[in-house]
């Protein structure tokens, strides 16, 4: 099973600024290891949600780095709103995490 | 340390492999509906079949596109790139790492109040332009950054 | 008696061979990528898997790590790593961050020591090792605090003296100790800033910054490794892990780094 | 004051210990904690345990803190360090710069993992690490100073090459204690890969003097 992300999200103004941290290998589908080629392995989609509304989609290719971020801003948010990040790999491994929109320090 | 910045450099150059991926079917992410994962734009190879894929014409050079990204990165498997786009109504942000294998890194769809910024990492094999396309109102705008990739490391 | 001073005739070298101006400024060029990984640091996943072990009854005891004392008391770990190494009684040793999970592993939980440090530095870009993801978990718990490591213990101070000593001295192939890379400020080897550990600054980014994400294995590293692959570049044997020579290198370091701020993980290229 | 101190730690050193007088401990003690440390601390063949004891330059070299090299001392590293220079059988001091150029770009060869010596043809110069070297060339070091235009500002004339060849066979031999590695006497490069190095630095073809 895929490993939790970490997902901030803080407001500033009116504003939801989101930083999400994945756990996925990212394999270019070259890397050699002693056991033989690691077979291509990385998240295609990300979707963010912003109270269950899309507000960004995302197409990533292998070429993004492992343990990828993600820093997105979402505008006319409040303190308390949800944020939910889904990826989804190649694979069709998936990984849903939700958190409150946090008040800005 | 060595071999794994050599298979670094090897990165994505197994065409192939993507797709046997891709054929494998369009991606269904559950209740969300992502659009279609962009196989032609994933797999192309020269910067112009990329945006041909995509749909991308009468581009305009812009200054209204940032991108914040080191001038050198010390480690070209984690440059870290950020693009903010003063455009109104920014619907889209592609990145491309132009001497990339495959040079299409990333593309955003922005749509209900998410603003013209993306910051994410990508990897990049060599020295290479960054080029990030913007569409907004159904018009398209460009702007690049040189990124200066160094093998690094200590051996 | 008339002196000189090495370092001082090393300068000479330099005026004589009339250094052109650096190609590269790591405060300039490199400064903004490295405030960028800085920021938003994937090392933080490793504080929930580090968590996730801390609590779980394992090893042979079935027992989890929470009755771990790391000088605080037992299972107290807020502030407890910001005063490692330190003098621990009851195996009348100094012990720093790694070495004092390893005790615990082995009494408490029942591991077997060897088997522990065989695994203890992971391989790149897996998940790393338990040691790793313990360390960083302990550590993250001195986040915003002070470094305060204090020497009242007789051990305490021959760690601090004995390190202070092996990081000045010079063997093997390249005739190095720490001192010919971490001597001087704003140094480089090719582009990686070398961090100038004889002064208070540098010390201080060494005790707060471990563990750290390190951005080419993609996984978290703990000091431990960051001195075994000092050594390896030096051409000096395999170093064993948790050793007192370690131990001594650190304390000396992180005493001397007192009063800066943990911050942990660290972010390394 | 002092010499109470000083007893007190020799007590530490062989376990009794009385609270509140924990100290410093001194020089000699220092001395002995740290190297027994040093030969507990790795896992090496009696070959490789080598590389951890001193010559008497390293200890010479290895002064602790702001303690100074005595002239004395100074002098000794350098007498020691001329005695080391060995030329090639061949006479010839200037060998290829484009091997001496490649060897500069090479960090490898020597290091030791898991008890075995890593595979390489040969060792590389490690240069590049330390030094900038050709003009605009951006992954080197500073460490050591730059050697960009070496060769131009002092020429290629016999003296010179003998001198560059002196200094990176053994650089204590001009500047006692310096940071460089002794790279010739320490067996870390062969004479003939010296003379390499030799035309890297003072050939006028060579990339670091365009």
């Amino acid at each position: 099973m895929a490993d939790p992300m970490r997902i901030r999200a803080k407001l500033q103004g009116d504003t939801a600024d989101v930083r999400i941290l994945m756990r996925h290998p990212m394999e270019t589908g070259t890397r050699k290891t002693s056991s033989g080629v690691v077979p291509l392995h990385f998240i295609q989609s990300v979707i963010v949600q912003h109270n269950g509304k899309t507000v960004l989609d995302a197409q990533w290719s292998q070429a993004v780095s492992q343990n990828p971020f993600l820093g997105v801003r979402v505008k006319g948010a409040k303190v308390g709103d949800k944020i939910s990040v889904t990826w989804t790999d190649n694979k069709g491994d998936k990984r849903t995490d939700e958190v409150a929109v946090a008040a800005g320090s | 340390m060595k071999q794994l910045r050599r298979n670094f450099l090897k990165l994505s150059s197994g065409a192939g492999a993507i797709a046997a991926v891709a054929a494998a079917g369009l991606l269904q992410t559950g209740s969300t509906w992502a659009a279609p994962w962009n196989k032609s734009g994933f797999e192309s190879k020269a910067v112009a079949d990329i945006q041909k894929n995509l749909g991308v014409t009468n581009l305009i050079d812009s200054e209204d596109i940032v991108i914040t990204a080191p001038d050198i990165a010390e480690n070209g498997a984690i440059v870290p790139v950020a693009v903010t786009s003063k455009i109104p109504n920014t619907q889209r942000i592609i990145i491309i790492a132009e001497n990339n294998p495959f040079p299409l890194a990333a593309s955003f769809d922005l749509m209900d109040g998410a603003e013209g910024y993306v910051s994410t990492r990508i990897k990049m094999g060599k020295t290479s332009a960054v080029r990030v396309i913007v569409k907004a109102d159904g018009k398209f705008y460009m702007a690049t950054k040189e990124v200066k990739v160094t093998v690094g490391g200590c051996g | 008696m008339k002196k000189m001073r090495g370092i001082s005739l090393a300068a000479l070298s330099t005026v004589a061979l009339l250094a052109l101006a650096p190609p590269v400024s790591a405060q300039g060029d490199l400064s903004v990528g490295r405030k960028m990984l800085v920021e938003d640091n994937p090392g933080e996943l490793w504080i929930d898997q580090g968590k996730g072990l801390f609590y779980q009854k394992r090893g042979p005891n079935k027992v989890s790590l929470e009755q771990c004392d790391f000088g605080m008391g037992p299972g107290k770990l807020e502030g407890a790593a910001a005063r490692l190494p330190r003098y621990f009684a009851d195996t009348d040793r100094v012990e720093d961050l790694e070495s004092r999970l390893l005790t615990c592993m082995t009494v408490l939980q029942g591991f077997d020591r060897k088997a522990l440090i065989k695994q203890a530095i992971g391989r790149p870009r897996t998940k790393g090792s338990d040691m790793e993801a313990l360390a960083l978990y302990v550590t993250s718990h001195s986040n915003g605090m002070k470094v305060n490591v204090t020497l009242n213990h007789q051990k305490e101070y021959d760690a601090y003296k004995a390190g202070e000593y092996i990081f000045y001295r010079r063997s093997g192939q390249t005739d190095f100790g720490c001192v010919q890379c971490h001597g001087e400020p704003n140094k480089r080897i090719r582009l990686q800033d070398l961090v100038h550990m004889t002064s208070k600054a540098g010390a201080q980014e060494v005790a707060s910054t471990w563990p750290a994400y390190r951005g080419a294995h993609y996984i978290v590293r703990t000091m431990q490794w960051r001195l075994n692959d000092c050594v390896w570049q030096m051409r000096l044997p395999d170093l064993k892990y948790g050793t007192d020579y370690s131990i001594a290198l650190t304390t000396y370091l992180n005493h001397r780094g007192n009063d800066a701020v943990m911050q942990v993980p660290g972010f390394k290229r | 004051m002092k010499t109470t101190w000083i007893k007190w730690s020799a007590f530490a050193a062989t376990g009794l210990i009385v609270a509140g007088c924990a100290t410093y401990p001194d020089q000699a003690t220092t001395k002995q904690l740290a190297e027994k440390m040093v030969f507990e601390a790795f896992t090496a063949s009696p070959e490789h345990k080598q590389r951890l004891v001193q010559d008497r330059s390293q200890q010479i070299c290895s002064k602790v803190g702001d303690e100074k090299l005595t002239q004395s001392e100074a002098a000794e590293v350098v007498k020691l360090a001329r005695a080391s220079i060995k030329y090639p059988a061949s006479g010839k001091l200037v060998g290829d710069w484009k091997t001496g150029d490649k060897l500069a770009h090479n960090g490898s060869g020597d290091r030791i993992r898991r008890g075995k010596v890593e595979k390489r043809k040969e060792n590389g110069a490690l240069c590049q690490n330390c030094h900038a070297l050709a003009p605009g060339e951006i992954n080197v070091g500073n460490v050591g100073p730059a050697l960009t235009g070496y060769g131009k500002q002092r020429g290629n004339s016999e003296a010179i090459a003998k001198y560059t060849y002196d200094k990176i066979y053994n650089a204590w031999a001009v500047f006692p204690c310096s940071n460089m590695p002794r790279l010739g006497a320490t067996g870390h490069l062969t004479p003939e890969q010296i003379t390499h190095m030799v035309a890297f630095m003072i050939d006028p073809q060579s990339p670091i003097n365009k």
